[in-house]
């Protein structure tokens, strides 16, 4: 049993005692629990996309012969928290002419359907919030939803960049969403399961990661979920050049916040379903195994080493246009996922007996 | 081709319809044409193959306010040839009018929106004669000499 | 403007497949419009209808401005007419006011005007590099530029004590003769540089995001390109020989061996491509220059008043950093130009966005005027 | 079947050329880095920079070295600089108010360059220049007095003296 | 609990669906529309189909929301608050709807006794697995799962082999619609 | 099975409950919020664009490429949704469930082939 599940388990045991000791019965303590857990997993990632901006900043200076930030706090750590506590405090300036209900409820969309998409991800050997034996459908739908969100954030702001942004945004989530689901049928088929954590599993007892066989899979889904998660290069809703911020032109403080939480936590669901599906989640790398660090520091390091790339991804290329965008989605991503799926087909075939 | 020779050819082809043709002591080729001769010149010089003044390289004008004229000076290169002229064309300064260029060099286009909008000169045939520095309300003609400041230009004493 | 504008517009369309066209307004306040632009697209969809750009939003009228001044003063206004390579612009005025005044200049002069032309001509091709590369979207590019430029602008500051507007290039020769450690710093600066060109290609050039981006985009033939007077490198990007330096050869540029870069495609590629080289080009101009240059006197002897000879006239052109850069003045026998006209190349090579961006995407409009390079106080002066 | 060769082969081509481009960035994350943190370090500035004006104080005659000859008036393209002169009892002319306005200065350097009497110069000391009310960059010659250092540490800067600036 | 459940989010879906129909802006329409559809997905789940509610999630929230939004996109004054939400369709209309909706509570009705019972007898507290269960023991097959769900849509012996590559012709014949109506748009 | 759905729910309302709580906090301590002065400049909450008033309203009819693009998508959706059940249970039903999956992708690539030549993939 690892590390991190033997915590848990004794969290748990506290915690049913405490239950006890209220006299609360089933299914309060379950409720109070999943509250719990949301909260606990809302204020890791706050915690955890403030480094990560904090890394892409520092990721984007070195990269550009900079230094980055690092006045606020050691190496400008807290420089995130500065900015954080800068959009809370800001005012809030909504435009005149904008629809107001959709105006409002669209960063709360955009943020949910990411924030969801936590739920299933496999932390270490047996610990997830909560696992779900269709576990990548599941991050796939609920993604899917983000789009919604930004639709009408572009919509109602009555602001013809933000107009474009949001549809551009919805064609491109459309689009990409087709190879990122092909790109994960091939292991799918491999492992015989829709569960993250049976995935992980089955890399570990297999002795291999499936980037290895899946090289073709793991780029078209690094590629897609980067589109996915509207980064540069494929950053067109909100190309800065172009639509000056795309759907979240016409918000500010608080409510871009929580767009800008959005998009990073789907920066972060994307590279957790590649880690775990592609480069073998908590395993530890096999010449690596002696330490005795828990899963879940592996899982991270992985995470921030595809985030790292994602990042380098967006500092290095230029911006594709919006119809180059669709036609490398659907003319070069979908067709190689699809011979990806074809190819991966004939190898199980040759090498299982009995067929 | 050198000046003299640009000259020669020039004085040989457009006698009749130039008020003057004259090299400077800076060594350009100024001709100064008649009105109504001005369009026809500007469109040999640009497709006969002799001079291939296929580049309008500037277009603009000078208020000669003591003279009461402003003068249209459009400044062809040959890229073929490799020589330059300047070719004038006077008009008076209550009614600047004159031909415009526009179909035969595009680029004269901006050129003389830029010259309606500074010198007030109405450039006829001209399609889109819109002022393109000044705002679209603004009244005065900023580059002639009669200009009055507003107090907004600071002279050196 | 606006009533003109919605005008243009067919409001009651009605059929079911058809598309309402719409207007944008992109600048004057735009990340990508280099400074105070404004262009008005007409658009359908993400497809352009047509670009108006609307200038003057940076109009001080320098050429109003430069009537009120005495011939050495103007220089310093041609400094602000293009900012990114006040060199260049103060070569273009202060050769038009030597041929008006009959200088003739000492060649070391001339060979120091070369070398910071050239030199200007490298930084202000890395700002373009730049902004371009950040008007599709990569920014690192940008700042690798500037690092570059930097260095550039030290060499600059260590000769004339300015980074940006320099006055530096004088009627009748130079301000200074440059420090004796210059030269070698100088080379120093161009061994560097060198090999920082193939990084940026190898950043950029064949990246095929950017390739998708810029080829066959803002596609232009020679001939209209001629027409519509486009200049410089954007010009030699469709395949027309027109460099000044080669076609009426000013300062010593006749006597050094140099390759005048020509691309044949026509479209945003092309131009870059052009430009690219021409900073390798730059280099071997400013190493020649170096190699040539002798002792002896930077500034003519002049008198002590320089008067415009009455009635006559001067037009003259260079071939600054964005292309053909030509001054015209004319005289009236007072220390005053009673004319002074600047040509900038940005004026020209803008007017033919429309052309350039009709039928092609939103996003191809940054593009195209990114390969054009413009900059704004030379469109609006 | 050329068709499909040329549409895999421009996917590793492309492939290949995005990688190329990675490694350029990704090698400069390893770099040192250029920035210089600027209110701490520092640039210096080179002796011929012009970026502060200053009016040159004797300190042995006790006055400063201009005599209101107005040139540098003159040379002024924007007309900053408003100076008053006085003919003191003993014959000579003295400058009694000089008036420099930096926030129309374009440190073009026409005025130094037009001082006949070495009483006009830049120094290479500073350009934080910046201030919070338009009228304090009014400097008066109270302002802009500066006393050269002993000669041997800080030669007379060499400007060439023209004349061509009116 | 699970009652609890079930009626928020069948008041959710009731709701959004009522107020989809009556709202004046098209869009806020949409919206209300994948809110509904969203709540449909929460009782695939209350049933314990949790693929079919994912699949509810990916294409009709996902997709076809998008669909109908891009499709409002195209409609001509969108945002006018004089749309008539009523039309003279309104009395047939009704008629229609109350009819069907008659046949779907009798149908419901005749069929419940085989829910109903399970319902009483149900220790378990969950529902679905009553359903399920009931549903076993009727019909002798289940197919609730994604794991399942594969050989019984392929295996040409037992599945639906035939009409699942029915399925791909018919995708075939709307993608091939989609294309002509586009060609038919670009020439014209 | 309801159980476990029930943490999505959680985080569902939970997500959408510190939003709001964020929200509350910066309508608090805003400056144009509860404890700040009510300062408003009429030309702030104009809509943007670039400096310069807009003209006409962008509520328009937006072009007709993205609606294909939709189509498609949910043509492709469809067929992945086939694909899920298929692939997990892809080693059961061996080269049989192969090779009709084979017929299935098939026919759909067809229909993408048909359009990419078409031109329905080409934006205008």
């Amino acid at each position: 049993m690892s590390g991190s599940l033997k915590l848990l388990k004794l969290i748990n045991v506290i915690l049913e005692h405490v239950y006890k000791f209220l006299g609360l019965t089933n299914p309060i303590p379950e409720v109070i629990n999943a509250f719990i857990t949301a909260a606990i997993s809302f204020a890791v990632i706050s915690v955890f996309v403030m480094f990560l901006v904090w890394m892409e900043r520092k990721v984007s200076a070195h990269m550009q012969s900079r230094i980055g930030p690092n006045r606020v706090g050691p190496f400008g750590l807290l420089q995130t928290l500065a900015d954080a506590i800068k959009l809370t405090t800001k005012e809030n300036m909504e435009p005149q002419k904008r629809d107001k209900i959709p105006y409002f409820i669209a960063p709360i969309i955009a943020f949910v359907a990411t924030f969801m998409g936590v739920v299933v991800i496999p932390l270490d050997k047996g610990v997830t919030i909560q696992n779900l034996n269709i576990g990548v459908l599941y991050i796939i739908a609920i993604t899917s939803f983000t789009v919604i969100g930004i639709l009408t954030a572009g919509w109602s702001s009555n602001n013809k960049f933000s107009l474009i942004g949001g549809f551009r945004s919805a064609a491109q989530i459309i689009s990409y969403e087709i190879p990122l689901v092909l790109s994960l049928v091939p292991v799918i088929m491999i492992t015989g399961t829709l569960d993250l954590q049976k995935i992980v599993e089955y890399q570990a007892h297999a002795g291999y990661w499936f980037v290895g066989p899946q090289i073709i899979g793991f780029l078209v889904f690094l590629t897609a979920s980067t589109a996915e998660s509207n980064r540069a290069p494929f950053d067109i809703p909100e190309a800065e050049s172009e639509l000056t911020g795309g759907f979240h032109t016409e918000y500010s403080g608080i409510k871009f916040a929580m767009f800008f939480l959005g998009e990073y936590i789907s920066i972060i669901i994307g590279s957790s379903v590649a880690v775990s599906v592609f480069l073998g989640g908590w395993i530890a790398p096999a010449f690596m195994n002696f330490l005795p660090v828990p899963g879940f520091f592996w899982f991270v390091i992985k995470v921030l080493l595809v985030i790292y790339l994602i990042m380098a991804f967006r500092w290095t290329f230029p911006r594709l246009r919006v119809d180059q965008l669709m036609d490398f989605g659907w003319k070069i991503l979908i067709p190689i996922a699809i011979l990806n799926i074809f190819l991966t087909g004939l190898w199980i075939l040759w090498f299982s007996k009995g067929v | 081709m050198n000046c003299e020779d640009l000259k020669n050819k020039l004085e040989m082809d457009f006698k009749e319809q130039v008020h003057s043709l004259n090299i400077t002591p800076q060594k350009e080729v100024i001709l100064t044409a008649r009105d109504e001769n001005y369009l026809d010149i500007c469109q040999s010089l640009f497709s006969k193959p002799e001079y291939d003044f296929k580049h309008l390289s500037c277009l603009t004008a000078v208020d000669y306010i003591k003279e009461n004229k402003i003068t249209v000076v459009c400044h062809l290169w040959s890229y073929s040839q490799k020589c330059q002229l300047t070719v004038k064309l006077e008009t008076n300064r209550e009614q600047p009018r004159v031909p415009t260029v526009e179909k035969i060099w595009k680029s004269a286009n901006w050129f003389e929106r830029e010259v309606f909008d500074l010198y007030g000169v109405i450039f006829e045939g001209h399609s889109d004669l819109r002022r393109i520095m000044m705002p679209d309300d603004y009244k005065k003609f900023p580059l002639r000499k009669d200009f009055a400041d507003d107090g907004f230009i600071v002279k050196p004493n | 403007m606006t009533d003109l504008l919605l005008s243009q517009i067919d409001i009651n369309s009605n059929s079911l497949t058809e598309t309402d066209e719409y207007i944008v307004n992109l600048g004057p306040q735009h990340p990508a419009t280099h400074g105070v632009l404004r262009l008005v697209v007409k658009l359908d969809g993400e497809v352009v209808k047509e670009t108006m750009p609307v200038l003057g939003y940076l109009h001080r009228s320098i050429e109003k401005i430069c009537e009120n001044r005495t011939y050495p003063q103007c220089i310093t206004y041609t400094d602000r007419v293009d900012y990114a390579s006040a060199m260049s612009a103060n070569l273009a005025y202060a050769m038009a006011a030597e041929k008006l005044l009959n200088i003739e200049i000492p060649p070391r002069a001339q060979w120091l005007r070369m070398i910071f032309v050239e030199l200007q001509r490298i930084a202000s091709h890395l700002l373009w590099l730049g902004a371009f590369a950040g008007d599709l979207g990569a920014f690192t590019p940008f700042l690798y530029g500037l690092r570059e430029r930097e260095r550039v602008l030290d060499l600059f500051e260590m000769t004339c004590g300015q980074r940006l507007t320099y006055n530096y290039i004088r009627i009748g020769g130079v301000m200074i003769d440059v420090l004796p450690e210059f030269v070698e710093k100088c080379r120093l600066f161009l061994d560097y540089f060198f090999k920082k060109v193939d990084e940026y290609e190898e950043l950029l050039t064949y990246n095929p995001i950017f390739l998708e981006r810029t080829k066959g985009v803002g596609f232009i033939t020679p001939e209209e390109a001629i027409n519509w007077g486009l200049a410089g490198p954007s010009l030699r990007g469709s395949g027309v020989s027109c460099d000044i330096r080669k076609q009426q050869p000013y300062l010593f540029y006749d006597q050094i061996d140099f390759k005048e870069e020509i691309s044949y495609g026509g479209d945003c590629w092309s131009r870059y491509k052009v430009r690219m080289n021409e900073m390798r080009q730059c280099v071997s101009i400013i190493r020649q220059c170096l190699d040539h240059m002798g002792p002896g006197a930077v500034e003519a002897k002049l008198p002590p008043v320089l008067k415009g000879p009455n009635g006559q006239e001067a037009y003259s052109r260079i071939e600054s950093s964005r292309g053909e850069m030509g001054v015209y003045l004319v005289g009236n026998g007072t220390p005053k130009p009673w004319k002074c006209k600047f040509r900038c190349a940005s004026f020209n090579n803008l007017s033919v966005i429309d052309k350039l961006t009709r039928g092609w995407k939103v996003a191809d409009i940054m593009a195209v005027l990114g390969s054009l390079d413009i900059i704004i106080p030379e469109v609006d002066r | 079947m050329k068709k499909i060769v040329t549409y895999f082969k421009d996917i590793i081509v492309g492939l290949v050329n995005l990688i190329l481009g990675m490694s350029v960035t990704i090698k400069y994350f390893f770099k040192k880095t250029n920035t210089q943190q600027y209110p701490e370090e520092k640039l210096p500035l080179p002796d011929r920079s012009r970026s502060l004006i200053k009016l040159i104080y004797d300190q042995e005659k006790e006055e400063f070295n201009c005599v209101a000859c107005m040139m540098c008036q003159k040379a002024c393209p924007n007309n900053c600089i408003k100076l008053e002169g006085a003919r003191m009892p003993d014959g000579k002319r003295k400058m009694i108010n000089f008036k420099l306005d930096f926030s129309t200065c374009i440190f073009c350097g026409y005025c130094v360059e037009a001082c006949g009497f070495d009483a006009l110069t830049f120094i290479p000391e500073d350009y934080e220049n910046s201030v919070y009310q338009r009228g304090s960059l009014l400097h008066d010659e109270h302002a802009l007095k500066w006393v050269r250092p002993t000669v041997a540490s800080n030669p007379p800067r060499e400007l060439n003296q023209s004349t061509q600036v009116i | 609990m699970e009652q609890f459940v079930f009626w928020c989010i069948a008041i959710f879906i009731v709701l959004s669906a009522f107020f989809a129909m009556i709202m004046k802006n098209i869009f806020h329409c949409a919206l209300l529309l994948a809110a509904a559809l969203f709540g449909v997905a929460g009782i695939f789940v209350y049933l314990g189909a949790e693929f079919l509610a994912l699949v509810q999630v990916l294409i009709y929230v996902g997709a076809i929301t998008i669909l109908i939004i891009f499709g409002i996109m195209l409609t001509h004054k969108m945002m006018d608050s004089k749309i008539i939400v009523m039309n003279k369709q309104v009395v047939m209309s009704a008629v229609i709807t109350g009819v069907l909706g008659t046949l779907i509570i009798l149908t419901i009705y005749s069929t419940a006794h085989w829910i109903l019972p399970a319902l009483k007898n149900s220790e378990s507290g969950y529902l679905t697995h009553s359903i399920t269960t009931a549903s076993v023991t009727k019909n002798k097959k289940v197919v609730t799962d994604v794991y399942t769900l594969g050989p019984a849509l392929i295996n040409p012996k037992k599945g639906f082999a035939f009409a699942f590559e029915l399925v791909s012709i018919l995708l075939l014949s709307v993608l091939i619609g989609a294309t002509v109506i586009a060609r038919k748009d670009q020439e014209g | 099975m309801l159980f476990k759905y029930g943490y999505v729910l959680a985080f569902l309302v939970a997500g959408v409950f510190f939003i709001l709580f964020a929200f509350l906090t910066n309508w608090i301590i805003s400056p144009n919020g509860l404890l700040g002065q009510k300062f408003h400049e009429n030309r702030s909450v104009d809509t943007y664009e670039c400096g310069v008033d807009t003209i006409g309203t962008a509520w328009v009819r937006f072009n007709v490429s993205f609606y294909l693009y939709a189509l498609l998508f949910v043509l492709f959706d469809v067929e992945t949704v086939f694909l899920y059940p298929w692939a997990v249970s892809f080693r059961k039903l061996g080269l049989v469930g192969f090779s009709e999956m084979i017929v299935f992708i098939g026919i759909l690539l067809v229909g993408l082939a048909y359009a990419w030549k078409k031109g329905v993939l080409k934006w205008e």
